[in-house]
Protein backbone atom coordinates (compact mmCIF):
# COMPACT_ATOMS: atom_id res chain seq x y z
CA UNK A 1 0.00 0.00 0.00
CA UNK A 2 1.15 3.21 -1.08
CA UNK A 3 0.29 6.86 -1.28
CA UNK A 4 2.65 9.17 -3.14
CA UNK A 5 2.38 12.98 -4.04
CA UNK A 6 4.41 14.42 -7.03
CA UNK A 7 5.32 17.52 -7.50
CA UNK A 8 7.03 17.32 -10.94
CA UNK A 9 5.43 14.84 -13.65
CA UNK A 10 5.22 11.30 -13.44
CA UNK A 11 4.93 8.15 -15.38
CA UNK A 12 2.11 6.32 -14.37
CA UNK A 13 3.23 2.94 -16.16
CA UNK A 14 6.81 2.97 -14.52
CA UNK A 15 5.58 3.98 -11.10
CA UNK A 16 2.73 1.02 -11.66
CA UNK A 17 5.65 -1.42 -12.49
CA UNK A 18 7.82 -0.49 -9.60
CA UNK A 19 5.13 -0.65 -6.83
CA UNK A 20 4.29 -4.32 -8.61
CA UNK A 21 8.15 -5.52 -8.41
CA UNK A 22 7.34 -5.68 -4.49
CA UNK A 23 4.88 -8.39 -5.17
CA UNK A 24 4.98 -11.86 -5.74
CA UNK A 25 4.49 -13.29 -9.16
CA UNK A 26 1.27 -15.39 -9.77
CA UNK A 27 0.11 -14.27 -6.45
CA UNK A 28 -2.79 -11.62 -7.86
CA UNK A 29 -4.37 -12.06 -11.12
CA UNK A 30 -6.25 -9.00 -11.60
CA UNK A 31 -4.56 -5.31 -11.61
CA UNK A 32 -6.96 -2.38 -12.16
CA UNK A 33 -5.82 0.69 -12.72
CA UNK A 34 -6.95 4.59 -13.66
CA UNK A 35 -5.14 7.67 -14.70
CA UNK A 36 -6.75 10.90 -14.85
CA UNK A 37 -4.60 13.07 -17.11
CA UNK A 38 -4.86 16.88 -17.74
CA UNK A 39 -7.65 17.86 -20.72
CA UNK A 40 -6.60 20.43 -23.34
CA UNK A 41 -10.67 21.43 -23.06
CA UNK A 42 -12.58 21.88 -20.28
CA UNK A 43 -16.40 22.94 -19.67
CA UNK A 44 -15.73 24.07 -23.65
CA UNK A 45 -13.26 26.40 -23.24
CA UNK A 46 -9.73 25.94 -23.98
CA UNK A 47 -7.21 25.26 -21.19
CA UNK A 48 -3.44 25.73 -21.40
CA UNK A 49 -2.67 25.01 -17.98
CA UNK A 50 -3.15 24.24 -14.05
CA UNK A 51 -2.41 24.49 -10.84
CA UNK A 52 -3.19 21.75 -8.17
CA UNK A 53 -3.01 23.29 -4.81
CA UNK A 54 -3.42 20.96 -1.77
CA UNK A 55 -3.25 20.81 1.96
CA UNK A 56 0.00 19.24 2.56
CA UNK A 57 -0.40 16.30 5.76
CA UNK A 58 -4.06 16.36 5.19
CA UNK A 59 -4.30 14.68 1.72
CA UNK A 60 -1.88 12.27 2.79
CA UNK A 61 -3.50 10.93 6.06
CA UNK A 62 -6.65 11.06 3.55
CA UNK A 63 -5.64 9.37 0.66
CA UNK A 64 -3.98 6.38 3.18
CA UNK A 65 -7.65 6.28 4.70
CA UNK A 66 -8.86 5.72 1.91
CA UNK A 67 -6.69 2.94 0.91
CA UNK A 68 -7.08 1.67 4.83
CA UNK A 69 -11.42 1.64 3.64
CA UNK A 70 -10.66 -0.01 0.51
CA UNK A 71 -9.05 -3.15 2.54
CA UNK A 72 -12.39 -3.50 4.71
CA UNK A 73 -14.43 -3.54 1.82
CA UNK A 74 -12.76 -5.72 -0.49
CA UNK A 75 -9.79 -8.52 -0.52
CA UNK A 76 -7.08 -6.84 -2.35
CA UNK A 77 -3.48 -7.75 -2.11
CA UNK A 78 -2.62 -3.94 -2.75
CA UNK A 79 -3.30 -0.72 -3.89
CA UNK A 80 -1.06 2.60 -4.97
CA UNK A 81 -2.38 6.02 -5.68
CA UNK A 82 -0.19 8.71 -6.99
CA UNK A 83 -1.42 12.47 -7.52
CA UNK A 84 0.17 14.96 -8.70
CA UNK A 85 -0.07 18.50 -7.42
CA UNK A 86 1.97 22.20 -8.43
CA UNK A 87 2.04 23.57 -12.44
CA UNK A 88 1.08 20.82 -14.73
CA UNK A 89 0.49 20.69 -18.58
CA UNK A 90 -2.45 19.34 -21.05
CA UNK A 91 -1.52 15.43 -21.07
CA UNK A 92 0.24 15.17 -18.09
CA UNK A 93 -0.90 12.52 -15.16
CA UNK A 94 -2.37 13.92 -12.58
CA UNK A 95 -3.60 10.88 -11.22
CA UNK A 96 -2.94 7.25 -10.79
CA UNK A 97 -5.43 4.46 -9.08
CA UNK A 98 -4.06 0.72 -9.03
CA UNK A 99 -4.98 -2.14 -7.17
CA UNK A 100 -3.88 -5.70 -7.49
CA UNK A 101 -6.60 -8.76 -5.99
CA UNK A 102 -7.06 -12.58 -6.76
CA UNK A 103 -10.06 -11.75 -8.90
CA UNK A 104 -11.50 -9.08 -11.22
CA UNK A 105 -14.24 -7.66 -9.21
CA UNK A 106 -12.50 -6.85 -5.95
CA UNK A 107 -9.63 -5.04 -8.46
CA UNK A 108 -12.34 -3.11 -10.45
CA UNK A 109 -14.77 -2.03 -7.51
CA UNK A 110 -11.62 -1.04 -5.08
CA UNK A 111 -9.59 0.80 -7.85
CA UNK A 112 -13.28 2.86 -8.70
CA UNK A 113 -13.80 3.72 -5.11
CA UNK A 114 -9.82 4.55 -4.40
CA UNK A 115 -10.93 7.30 -7.63
CA UNK A 116 -14.56 8.12 -5.99
CA UNK A 117 -13.23 9.05 -2.43
CA UNK A 118 -10.58 11.01 -3.59
CA UNK A 119 -12.12 13.18 -5.77
CA UNK A 120 -14.78 14.26 -2.58
CA UNK A 121 -12.24 13.71 0.51
CA UNK A 122 -8.56 14.35 -0.75
CA UNK A 123 -8.29 17.93 -0.40
CA UNK A 124 -7.15 19.03 -3.62
CA UNK A 125 -7.87 22.21 -6.25
CA UNK A 126 -7.84 22.79 -9.38
CA UNK A 127 -7.03 26.02 -11.17
CA UNK A 128 -7.30 26.36 -14.85
CA UNK A 129 -5.00 28.70 -17.07
CA UNK A 130 -7.44 29.73 -20.00
CA UNK A 131 -5.83 30.50 -23.94
CA UNK A 132 -6.18 34.02 -22.96
CA UNK A 133 -4.62 34.30 -20.29
CA UNK A 134 -7.23 34.01 -17.80
CA UNK A 135 -7.57 31.99 -14.79
CA UNK A 136 -10.38 29.89 -12.64
CA UNK A 137 -10.87 27.55 -10.17
CA UNK A 138 -12.52 24.31 -11.31
CA UNK A 139 -15.31 24.45 -9.30
CA UNK A 140 -16.90 20.84 -8.96
CA UNK A 141 -16.48 17.09 -10.37
CA UNK A 142 -17.72 15.18 -13.14
CA UNK A 143 -19.90 12.66 -12.03
CA UNK A 144 -18.05 9.42 -11.38
CA UNK A 145 -21.22 6.58 -12.28
CA UNK B 1 -2.75 28.72 23.36
CA UNK B 2 -3.83 29.42 19.93
CA UNK B 3 -5.90 28.26 17.24
CA UNK B 4 -4.11 28.20 13.68
CA UNK B 5 -6.36 29.11 11.03
CA UNK B 6 -5.45 27.88 7.05
CA UNK B 7 -7.53 28.77 4.00
CA UNK B 8 -7.25 27.06 0.57
CA UNK B 9 -8.01 27.55 -2.72
CA UNK B 10 -10.06 30.43 -4.11
CA UNK B 11 -11.47 30.93 -0.30
CA UNK B 12 -7.99 31.93 0.56
CA UNK B 13 -7.97 34.35 -2.92
CA UNK B 14 -11.38 35.30 -1.52
CA UNK B 15 -11.26 36.13 2.14
CA UNK B 16 -9.52 39.49 3.08
CA UNK B 17 -6.58 39.78 5.41
CA UNK B 18 -8.24 36.88 7.18
CA UNK B 19 -5.98 36.22 10.70
CA UNK B 20 -3.63 32.96 11.09
CA UNK B 21 -4.28 32.75 14.43
CA UNK B 22 -7.32 33.01 16.47
CA UNK B 23 -7.46 32.93 20.86
CA UNK B 24 -8.83 29.44 21.42
CA UNK B 25 -10.12 30.58 24.57
CA UNK B 26 -13.09 32.23 22.46
CA UNK B 27 -13.72 29.65 20.46
CA UNK B 28 -16.02 27.01 21.07
CA UNK B 29 -16.62 25.14 17.26
CA UNK B 30 -15.44 25.50 14.33
CA UNK B 31 -18.13 28.71 13.03
CA UNK B 32 -16.30 30.32 15.77
CA UNK B 33 -12.98 30.68 14.47
CA UNK B 34 -14.29 31.60 10.93
CA UNK B 35 -15.95 34.54 12.90
CA UNK B 36 -13.00 35.38 14.32
CA UNK B 37 -10.84 34.93 11.86
CA UNK B 38 -12.93 37.24 9.06
CA UNK B 39 -15.27 40.29 8.37
CA UNK B 40 -16.91 37.73 6.42
CA UNK B 41 -20.11 35.35 6.22
CA UNK B 42 -18.75 31.77 5.79
CA UNK B 43 -20.06 31.17 2.38
CA UNK B 44 -22.27 28.22 1.69
CA UNK B 45 -20.23 25.06 0.79
CA UNK B 46 -17.22 25.90 2.60
CA UNK B 47 -15.43 22.05 3.87
CA UNK B 48 -13.61 22.21 7.14
CA UNK B 49 -11.03 20.57 9.44
CA UNK B 50 -9.82 19.90 12.52
CA UNK B 51 -5.73 18.27 12.81
CA UNK B 52 -6.36 17.37 9.28
CA UNK B 53 -9.71 15.69 10.06
CA UNK B 54 -13.06 16.63 8.08
CA UNK B 55 -15.19 18.27 10.01
CA UNK B 56 -18.73 20.25 10.30
CA UNK B 57 -19.07 23.70 11.21
CA UNK B 58 -20.84 23.00 14.57
CA UNK B 59 -17.86 20.60 15.55
CA UNK B 60 -16.14 21.54 18.57
CA UNK B 61 -12.28 22.92 18.69
CA UNK B 62 -10.28 23.29 21.28
CA UNK B 63 -6.57 25.27 22.19
CA UNK B 64 -4.09 24.12 19.96
CA UNK B 65 -5.71 23.01 16.87
CA UNK B 66 -5.55 23.44 13.53
CA UNK B 67 -8.55 24.46 11.49
CA UNK B 68 -8.62 24.88 7.99
CA UNK B 69 -11.51 25.88 5.42
CA UNK B 70 -11.54 25.52 2.13
CA UNK B 71 -14.14 24.97 -1.15
CA UNK B 72 -15.10 21.84 -2.52
CA UNK B 73 -12.50 19.24 -3.41
CA UNK B 74 -11.65 18.91 -6.90
CA UNK B 75 -8.62 16.53 -7.54
CA UNK B 76 -8.02 13.67 -9.43
CA UNK C 1 -9.51 0.71 -31.76
CA UNK C 2 -7.26 -2.38 -31.83
CA UNK C 3 -7.28 -5.79 -31.12
CA UNK C 4 -4.31 -7.97 -30.42
CA UNK C 5 -3.54 -11.60 -29.99
CA UNK C 6 -0.37 -12.38 -28.95
CA UNK C 7 1.16 -16.18 -28.95
CA UNK C 8 4.10 -14.80 -27.01
CA UNK C 9 4.64 -12.96 -23.93
CA UNK C 10 3.74 -9.24 -23.74
CA UNK C 11 4.32 -6.29 -21.81
CA UNK C 12 1.38 -4.23 -20.58
CA UNK C 13 2.32 -1.03 -19.93
CA UNK C 14 4.36 -1.19 -23.57
CA UNK C 15 1.64 -1.91 -25.89
CA UNK C 16 -0.87 0.19 -24.16
CA UNK C 17 1.69 3.40 -24.21
CA UNK C 18 2.43 2.30 -27.99
CA UNK C 19 -1.42 2.46 -28.24
CA UNK C 20 -1.51 5.39 -27.09
CA UNK C 21 1.03 7.36 -29.02
CA UNK C 22 -1.33 7.17 -31.88
CA UNK C 23 -4.28 9.23 -29.58
CA UNK C 24 -3.76 13.19 -29.31
CA UNK C 25 -2.11 14.29 -25.84
CA UNK C 26 -4.78 16.07 -23.99
CA UNK C 27 -7.62 14.89 -25.79
CA UNK C 28 -8.16 12.76 -23.61
CA UNK C 29 -8.70 12.81 -19.47
CA UNK C 30 -9.41 9.25 -18.30
CA UNK C 31 -7.70 6.13 -19.01
CA UNK C 32 -9.16 2.40 -17.25
CA UNK C 33 -6.78 -0.22 -17.46
CA UNK C 34 -7.46 -4.08 -16.35
CA UNK C 35 -4.77 -6.56 -16.84
CA UNK C 36 -5.60 -10.29 -16.17
CA UNK C 37 -2.19 -12.34 -15.19
CA UNK C 38 -1.91 -16.17 -14.12
CA UNK C 39 -2.25 -16.92 -10.65
CA UNK C 40 -0.04 -19.70 -9.75
CA UNK C 41 -2.98 -20.58 -7.40
CA UNK C 42 -6.71 -21.95 -8.54
CA UNK C 43 -9.29 -23.26 -6.60
CA UNK C 44 -6.67 -24.45 -4.13
CA UNK C 45 -4.39 -26.52 -5.99
CA UNK C 46 -0.67 -25.10 -7.01
CA UNK C 47 -0.71 -23.98 -10.98
CA UNK C 48 2.45 -24.50 -12.98
CA UNK C 49 1.41 -23.69 -16.42
CA UNK C 50 -1.27 -22.96 -18.44
CA UNK C 51 -2.47 -23.24 -22.20
CA UNK C 52 -4.73 -20.75 -23.56
CA UNK C 53 -6.66 -22.69 -26.53
CA UNK C 54 -8.87 -20.15 -28.92
CA UNK C 55 -10.80 -20.08 -32.25
CA UNK C 56 -8.51 -18.38 -34.50
CA UNK C 57 -10.95 -15.56 -36.66
CA UNK C 58 -14.05 -16.07 -34.15
CA UNK C 59 -11.70 -14.75 -32.08
CA UNK C 60 -10.45 -11.74 -33.18
CA UNK C 61 -14.02 -11.15 -34.54
CA UNK C 62 -16.08 -10.88 -31.63
CA UNK C 63 -13.45 -9.22 -29.65
CA UNK C 64 -13.78 -6.74 -32.26
CA UNK C 65 -17.91 -6.78 -32.00
CA UNK C 66 -17.26 -6.03 -28.26
CA UNK C 67 -15.36 -2.96 -28.35
CA UNK C 68 -18.38 -2.01 -31.28
CA UNK C 69 -20.87 -2.73 -28.89
CA UNK C 70 -18.74 -0.32 -25.73
CA UNK C 71 -18.24 2.14 -28.35
CA UNK C 72 -22.09 1.88 -29.07
CA UNK C 73 -22.96 2.79 -25.00
CA UNK C 74 -20.39 4.85 -23.84
CA UNK C 75 -18.76 8.13 -25.50
CA UNK C 76 -15.06 6.16 -25.44
CA UNK C 77 -12.13 7.87 -27.48
CA UNK C 78 -10.27 4.77 -27.93
CA UNK C 79 -9.99 1.09 -26.52
CA UNK C 80 -7.70 -1.87 -27.05
CA UNK C 81 -7.76 -5.92 -26.00
CA UNK C 82 -5.13 -7.99 -25.70
CA UNK C 83 -5.14 -11.79 -25.66
CA UNK C 84 -2.63 -14.13 -24.88
CA UNK C 85 -2.70 -17.99 -26.16
CA UNK C 86 -0.54 -20.72 -26.31
CA UNK C 87 1.23 -21.93 -23.69
CA UNK C 88 2.06 -19.39 -20.31
CA UNK C 89 3.76 -19.56 -17.13
CA UNK C 90 2.23 -18.09 -13.36
CA UNK C 91 2.58 -14.18 -13.48
CA UNK C 92 2.43 -13.55 -17.54
CA UNK C 93 0.12 -11.65 -18.58
CA UNK C 94 -3.58 -12.89 -20.00
CA UNK C 95 -5.31 -10.28 -21.10
CA UNK C 96 -5.58 -6.09 -21.55
CA UNK C 97 -8.28 -4.09 -21.88
CA UNK C 98 -7.78 -0.54 -21.91
CA UNK C 99 -10.33 2.57 -22.31
CA UNK C 100 -9.64 6.13 -23.66
CA UNK C 101 -12.27 8.82 -22.50
CA UNK C 102 -13.15 12.24 -21.81
CA UNK C 103 -14.39 11.47 -18.10
CA UNK C 104 -13.94 8.60 -15.59
CA UNK C 105 -17.20 7.12 -15.65
CA UNK C 106 -17.41 6.08 -19.06
CA UNK C 107 -13.72 4.84 -18.88
CA UNK C 108 -14.29 2.80 -15.93
CA UNK C 109 -17.87 1.27 -17.31
CA UNK C 110 -16.64 0.64 -20.79
CA UNK C 111 -13.28 -0.90 -19.19
CA UNK C 112 -15.29 -3.35 -17.40
CA UNK C 113 -17.74 -4.39 -20.05
CA UNK C 114 -14.98 -5.68 -22.24
CA UNK C 115 -13.75 -7.42 -19.92
CA UNK C 116 -16.89 -9.26 -18.96
CA UNK C 117 -18.10 -9.32 -22.51
CA UNK C 118 -14.70 -11.36 -23.16
CA UNK C 119 -15.29 -13.53 -20.94
CA UNK C 120 -18.74 -15.06 -22.19
CA UNK C 121 -18.66 -14.04 -25.75
CA UNK C 122 -14.58 -14.67 -26.65
CA UNK C 123 -13.96 -17.91 -27.61
CA UNK C 124 -10.47 -18.49 -25.44
CA UNK C 125 -10.29 -21.84 -23.33
CA UNK C 126 -7.82 -22.24 -20.52
CA UNK C 127 -6.54 -25.75 -19.58
CA UNK C 128 -4.27 -26.10 -16.29
CA UNK C 129 -0.80 -27.81 -15.75
CA UNK C 130 -0.92 -28.95 -11.89
CA UNK C 131 2.08 -29.23 -9.61
CA UNK C 132 1.82 -32.93 -10.32
CA UNK C 133 1.67 -32.76 -13.69
CA UNK C 134 -1.77 -33.26 -14.88
CA UNK C 135 -3.99 -31.48 -16.86
CA UNK C 136 -7.43 -30.11 -16.25
CA UNK C 137 -9.76 -27.36 -18.09
CA UNK C 138 -11.10 -24.86 -16.41
CA UNK C 139 -14.80 -24.87 -16.69
CA UNK C 140 -15.79 -21.76 -15.04
CA UNK C 141 -14.83 -18.39 -14.23
CA UNK C 142 -14.97 -16.26 -11.42
CA UNK C 143 -18.44 -14.16 -10.76
CA UNK C 144 -17.12 -10.47 -12.55
CA UNK C 145 -19.34 -8.32 -10.44
CA UNK D 1 -21.18 -29.24 -50.99
CA UNK D 2 -20.39 -30.16 -46.97
CA UNK D 3 -20.46 -28.34 -43.81
CA UNK D 4 -17.19 -28.29 -41.96
CA UNK D 5 -17.10 -28.90 -38.64
CA UNK D 6 -14.49 -28.30 -35.86
CA UNK D 7 -14.71 -28.91 -32.26
CA UNK D 8 -12.52 -26.97 -29.93
CA UNK D 9 -11.04 -27.22 -25.66
CA UNK D 10 -12.57 -30.27 -23.66
CA UNK D 11 -15.13 -31.10 -26.64
CA UNK D 12 -12.10 -32.11 -29.22
CA UNK D 13 -10.52 -34.17 -26.70
CA UNK D 14 -13.55 -36.23 -25.30
CA UNK D 15 -15.26 -37.09 -28.57
CA UNK D 16 -14.17 -40.14 -30.55
CA UNK D 17 -13.38 -39.61 -34.10
CA UNK D 18 -15.81 -37.11 -35.17
CA UNK D 19 -15.88 -36.27 -38.70
CA UNK D 20 -15.01 -32.59 -39.79
CA UNK D 21 -17.39 -32.53 -43.00
CA UNK D 22 -21.06 -33.89 -43.11
CA UNK D 23 -23.31 -33.65 -45.95
CA UNK D 24 -24.78 -30.40 -46.20
CA UNK D 25 -28.06 -31.59 -48.12
CA UNK D 26 -28.43 -34.03 -44.85
CA UNK D 27 -28.67 -30.82 -42.15
CA UNK D 28 -31.41 -28.43 -41.69
CA UNK D 29 -30.03 -26.87 -37.77
CA UNK D 30 -26.83 -27.15 -35.70
CA UNK D 31 -28.29 -30.23 -33.67
CA UNK D 32 -28.25 -32.69 -37.61
CA UNK D 33 -24.72 -31.06 -37.88
CA UNK D 34 -23.45 -33.00 -34.21
CA UNK D 35 -25.20 -35.99 -34.91
CA UNK D 36 -24.07 -36.36 -38.54
CA UNK D 37 -20.37 -35.35 -36.94
CA UNK D 38 -20.45 -37.63 -33.80
CA UNK D 39 -21.87 -40.97 -32.23
CA UNK D 40 -23.01 -39.39 -28.92
CA UNK D 41 -25.31 -36.79 -27.52
CA UNK D 42 -24.86 -33.19 -27.17
CA UNK D 43 -23.51 -32.79 -23.64
CA UNK D 44 -25.41 -30.19 -21.81
CA UNK D 45 -23.80 -26.57 -22.16
CA UNK D 46 -22.45 -26.86 -25.06
CA UNK D 47 -22.01 -24.00 -27.59
CA UNK D 48 -21.75 -23.31 -30.70
CA UNK D 49 -21.23 -21.06 -33.74
CA UNK D 50 -21.87 -20.87 -37.84
CA UNK D 51 -19.36 -19.46 -39.49
CA UNK D 52 -17.82 -17.70 -36.80
CA UNK D 53 -21.06 -16.26 -34.89
CA UNK D 54 -22.64 -17.23 -31.90
CA UNK D 55 -25.80 -19.70 -32.62
CA UNK D 56 -28.35 -21.98 -30.90
CA UNK D 57 -28.05 -25.70 -31.41
CA UNK D 58 -32.12 -25.20 -33.13
CA UNK D 59 -30.20 -22.63 -35.86
CA UNK D 60 -30.71 -23.98 -39.31
CA UNK D 61 -27.35 -24.26 -41.03
CA UNK D 62 -26.25 -24.83 -45.33
CA UNK D 63 -23.78 -25.88 -47.18
CA UNK D 64 -20.59 -24.35 -47.03
CA UNK D 65 -20.90 -23.59 -43.40
CA UNK D 66 -18.51 -23.61 -40.79
CA UNK D 67 -19.81 -24.93 -37.68
CA UNK D 68 -17.68 -25.16 -34.43
CA UNK D 69 -19.41 -26.77 -30.48
CA UNK D 70 -16.96 -25.96 -28.18
CA UNK D 71 -17.70 -25.81 -23.83
CA UNK D 72 -18.13 -22.89 -21.90
CA UNK D 73 -15.82 -19.95 -22.66
CA UNK D 74 -13.05 -19.44 -19.75
CA UNK D 75 -10.70 -16.70 -21.49
CA UNK D 76 -9.67 -13.26 -19.86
Amino acid sequence: MAVLIKSETFNPASLQAAHESSLNTGSFGATATFIGSMRNVNEGDDVIGMMLEHYPGMTEKELEAIIEDARSQWPIDDALIVHRVGDIKPGEPIVLTAVWSAHRAAAFDACRFLMEALKSRAPFWKKETLKDGTHRWVERNTPGY
Amino acid sequence: MTIRVKFFASLREQIINPSTEVDGSQAKTISDVWALATDEPMPAHVLCSVNLDHKDPGDPVADGDEVAFFPPITGG
